[in-house]
């Protein structure tokens, strides 16, 4: 037999390799009535992480349900000591309907970790995170990150109403300063966001401002940044297929020295610049 | 000892599993030794920048996909300057694919990329031909003919025609391009289908229509590649919704002289590198020594005489 | 109220659903009232009795079929005397499927089943036409034109022209058929495709090569149903893959007047009638009181003026 | 809504509806190293079966296997009063592997009566069965009846070996005498089976002949019937799409009155006349 092994042998300088590994489910639960957070048993290897990185999750042929591609999926947590990567996702579709019939002892394909992750430059000291829905998966990891770096860390966490807002307890047990807004209590429109931004800008400084996913709060962040000369990252996503840079599927346009340029989420991404991005 | 080397035109490869324009890349290294293939095929470029088709170019159907990526390209310049180098840590041949609008283009295009380090074309002519009414190069005998004669005095490299599915001559077009000089048939290209999210009643994909490939393509792939390697002498390499080391044997048996791995790479990245591995599994468990013994070993019969020229399945 | 009533020309049918030919036959009734679909689609039928091919004659490939069966035919007057009568007994229209070697005999055998009881003649013209070298009537405009117009005269009855995916002239063909007097498109019949066992190394088809059918060829026909439906007035009925109420929907958007199932049928003989009552509820949950309100309406927007003529997907 | 109902509104003469059903698996396990038995729980309405007739199963998609086509299998048993239907099956592909994977509790949807079962003209009182492997599946319920007729029956039961001779006991419970022979001992060659039937038909006598599948045992009966004027009936098996009629992918070719006549084995079958049917 050909001695064919899976070590791919690197070529590009400072970038780390790919792994495709079956993991076992060690939980998969709903955490409220939109929310599922999925734990798997993961070797150390797969746990090189950055926040903002995605895992390529190939979702199970279950009865009715045939997903093809793999579906990206933000990293919710990434625990090397507990050999443990979490995922906090929505049952929306056909893919993650599947990933929501997995049990505990069943494994997963999962490919990653991919893409480039959030930074966090030396001179950003205050931080501030604005975040809605499941964009929380996304960010949860900077907080960890943040706190590790020594950080002061606010969040502003939107949600329709009270019930689907998550992970406030895992923020604040990171000493984050966490500002819950919601629909259903009329916080969360754009021009509230703004006052408060404002007022933490006043109050405190913030060096560098993270988001993802909401038009609304790109646009007010792209704004306020803009005022203020407050750099950010925004992480974005658009439908995949191969998740790792070979397909082009994934493009998404964005402004750069007044030139409209298209880069991959996948690869480029799915953190890009906050002033860069265009929403959609 | 166990073969798996094959030979197009003067081209040795050690293994037929290679990848498929544009479900490859660079980063792919990441994944696995690129050395392990048995050879490299890029995406499709074309002379100038271009941008390619509006977003979603993906989406799913029933166990497969539809694409319209077009052909975003950062012009041959950047290819040469960042690509080819890329390639040459590699002892696996490079195969450069390219395409463009017109002829003349083309073979412009096919000279320009002839450089060292590159060690076959690969020519896209499933793409349109603005100077015939939009049709692809490869939807007609006679305009494959002419672009694939062009392409012929342009290089001197060996010159690989990839066939569009979505022609009803498959078997006139691939005689055409071995006739203008072709040295190898790619078969084939994506067919040209379409889905439509009925909730928004948009269609999925941002251009309309894209196309078919995975699993679902690979009985379609299959009889245009076996149709080609009974119809012309050059080799064909088989290209269809190959996902498993059983797809790949069945392309041998029905004639390929080697297989090019698409969508299956987008499920699991490793494949390649695993099907050539199973690929010697599989020789071994059957007693066969070299993939030649595979190649074009269809049991077809006297029923092969006249039924290769079949065109429709009522 | 809700109104599932569509219209093929001069034909009002109580629902869009009905069955592909081939796929459907007298003992369907011993499994539902046949007299709850739009109408009854017979098996292609020839002048002469003819044997069909050898076996085997269907195999399974990834999530669909091929098939190969040919045209076994009792005959013209077996026909007559058995299978209309049978169907006599329903309100809903028969639609009886012919098919020949030459155009002659074709409107022959046309104008032979014009009879009372008889409420509209489909005419597959999928199948070789033998002063054509071999080439399905349906593979070419002129051909196509040349058969329809002969039909055309050959009968009153409205004459449903059932098109080929393997031509490249898709919208080309569909426009001679409607030039010559067809009174709607069938799209459409299956597409030419292979598979190979790779144990025995034989075709898994006795007659080496069959149709496509089922799930993966959705994307195809669907693709085709949308360019027919753009390109001519007359309606354009959706036939290919269809299996969920969802995919009869899909088919309406994109422009079909209605669908036939097929495939399905074999893997859930309840099928279309079941379609019949999702759709109803489909509608409901809609708030839509009009499969109309359904029919072409893609959210297509501009792209559709130049992209509907597009013919390869690179 | 409209009232449809799943009831067939039959217009032929005395042919019975055709039912689709979700069955309950109330057991499925090995019988011995090659066979499994299969036991669902029937509504009354799929119980009124003939032997020889045969179910069109939709085997399960699950993991790796994607079977697509309904799988052809003959009734082994029927239960009316227990509302028990049984398959003996072998595994050997997709579909049967995909049947093994099922576990009680689990469904599987069955769609029959299908076909044509085996006759027992009030005539016929000393009967004859010779089968081999999974054939006895197909005759197994043959014996029930043929009790329940209060005819005569023996059964030439044929395998590799010992160990994989399935029903014996099953057909000794129905006093049947039971003739077992194995390729292992020498017992099942041609030769010795005729021996074996010619002493029957001296001994005894014999009214009618039947069989499945084998080809070796299809020509030994053909001739035997030839000599001793013994009329017969064979189950043939064919690949199948639809199992009902529609699609004639099923067909097999007969001799009757000097010609060739193609057959459906879903429908005109799977039970033929001995002496027409051709071997393959
Ligand atoms: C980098 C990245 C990180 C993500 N992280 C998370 C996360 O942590 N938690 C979470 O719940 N969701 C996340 N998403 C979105 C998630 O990928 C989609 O919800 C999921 O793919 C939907 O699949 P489906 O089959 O259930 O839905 P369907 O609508 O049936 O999917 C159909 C197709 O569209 C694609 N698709 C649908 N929605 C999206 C989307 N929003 N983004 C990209 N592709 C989409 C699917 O992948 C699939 O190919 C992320 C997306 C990206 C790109
Ligand atoms: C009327 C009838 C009754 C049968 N009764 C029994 C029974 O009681 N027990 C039993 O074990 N088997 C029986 N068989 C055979 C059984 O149908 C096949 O073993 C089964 O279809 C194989 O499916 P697979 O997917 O496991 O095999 P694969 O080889 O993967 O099947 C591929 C395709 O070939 C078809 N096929 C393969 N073998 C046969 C065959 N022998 N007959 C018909 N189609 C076949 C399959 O249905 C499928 O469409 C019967 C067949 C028929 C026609
Ligand atoms: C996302 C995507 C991009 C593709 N881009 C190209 C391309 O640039 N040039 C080309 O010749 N073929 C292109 N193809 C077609 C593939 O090379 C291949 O012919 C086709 O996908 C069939 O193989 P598969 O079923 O294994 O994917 C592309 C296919 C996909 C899925
Ligand atoms: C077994 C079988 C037999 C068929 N026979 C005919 C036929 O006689 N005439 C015809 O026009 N189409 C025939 N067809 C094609 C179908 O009518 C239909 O066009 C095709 O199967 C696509 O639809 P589907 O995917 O829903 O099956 C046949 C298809 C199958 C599967
Ligand atoms: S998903 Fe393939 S390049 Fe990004
Ligand atoms: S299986 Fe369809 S006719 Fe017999």
């Amino acid at each position: 037999m050909n001695s064919v092994t899976a070590q791919p042998s690197l070529r590009f300088d400072g970038i780390k390799p790919i792994h495709g590994d079956e993991c076992t489910i060690k939980s998969n639960r709903p955490v409220n009535g939109e929310y599922r957070l999925m734990v798997l048993a993961a070797s150390s290897k797969l746990l090189d992480c950055e926040p903002g990185q995605f895992f390529h999750l190939l979702c199970p042929v279950t009865g009715d349900l045939h997903p093809y591609l793999r579906r990206p999926m933000s990293i919710y947590g990434y625990y090397p000591d507990a050999g443990e990567l979490h995922f906090l996702y929505k049952v929306t579709g056909e893919g993650t309907s599947a990933l929501a019939t997995l049990n505990p002892g069943d494994t997963l394909n999962v490919l990653g970790p991919l893409g480039r992750g959030f930074d966090i430059l030396p001179r950003w000291t205050n931080l501030l995170l604005v975040a809605r829905g499941v964009g929380l998966a996304t960010l949860a990891p900077l907080a960890l990150k943040a706190r590790r770096l020594n950080r002061r860390l606010t969040a502003i966490c939107s949600a329709r109403s009270e019930d689907v807002l998550m992970s406030l307890d895992y923020f604040r047990s990171l000493d984050v300063d966490v500002i819950a807004v919601t629909d259903a209590d009329g916080t969360s429109n754009v021009d509230h966001l703004r006052f408060i931004i404002e007022r933490l800008i006043r109050e405190d400084g913030i060096d560098a401002m993270y988001t993802c996913g909401s038009n609304r709060i790109l646009n007010l962040l792209q704004a306020v940044g803009k005022t203020h000369d407050i750099p950010g990252q925004i992480a974005l996503e658009q439908q995949m297929a191969c998740g790792i840079g070979m397909c082009q599927c994934c493009v998404r346009a964005f402004t750069r020295n007044g030139a409209i340029v298209n880069e991959r989420v996948c690869r480029e991404g799915p953190v890009f610049d906050l002033q860069e991005a265009i929403g959609c | 000892m166990l073969n798996l080397e094959t030979q197009i035109g003067s081209l040795t490869l050690k293994n037929p599993i290679m990848p498929a324009s544009g479900t490859f890349s660079e980063e792919l290294a990441q994944v696995f030794d690129l050395e392990l293939i048995g050879a490299h095929v890029t995406k499709t470029i074309t002379r100038q920048k271009r941008s390619g088709n509006p977003t979603p170019r993906v989406c799913e159907v029933r166990g497969s996909m539809l694409n319209s990526i077009g052909i975003p390209s950062k012009g041959v310049e950047a290819f040469k300057t960042h690509v080819i180098p890329f390639y040459r840590q590699y002892d696996a041949p490079l195969i450069v694919s390219i395409s463009a609008d017109t002829a003349d283009e083309f073979a412009w295009l096919c000279e320009e990329i002839s450089v060292p380090g590159v060690d076959a074309v690969e020519v896209n002519i499933s793409c349109p031909n603005i100077e015939e009414d939009g049709k692809a190069f490869a939807m007609r005998p006679s305009t494959t003919e002419a672009v694939i004669r062009k392409l012929r005095s342009a290089t001197d490299l060996p010159l690989w025609a990839k066939l569009t599915p979505n022609t009803g001559e498959t078997i006139d077009v691939a005689k055409s391009a071995e006739a203008a000089g072709a040295d190898a048939l790619v078969v084939s290209n994506t067919l040209l289908a379409m889905a439509i999210d009925i909730t928004t009643r948009r269609p999925k994909l941002g251009n309309l229509m894209g196309g078919l490939s995975g699993p679902a393509f690979k009985p379609i792939a299959l009889r245009m590649a076996y149709q080609c390697a009974k119809s012309v002498t050059i080799p064909v390499i088989g290209c269809g919704g190959i996902s498993t080391v059983e797809d790949v044997v069945e392309y041998l048996i029905a004639g390929a002289t080697a297989v090019q791995v698409g969508t299956a790479t987008f499920i699991e990245p490793q494949i390649m590198v695993r099907m050539v591995d199973q690929l010697e599994a599989y020789l071994n468990a059957q007693g066969l020594t070299d993939i030649r013994q595979l190649i074009g070993s269809v049991e077809d019969g006297e029923a092969s005489d006249g039924l290769v020229f079949m065109e429709a399945a009522p």
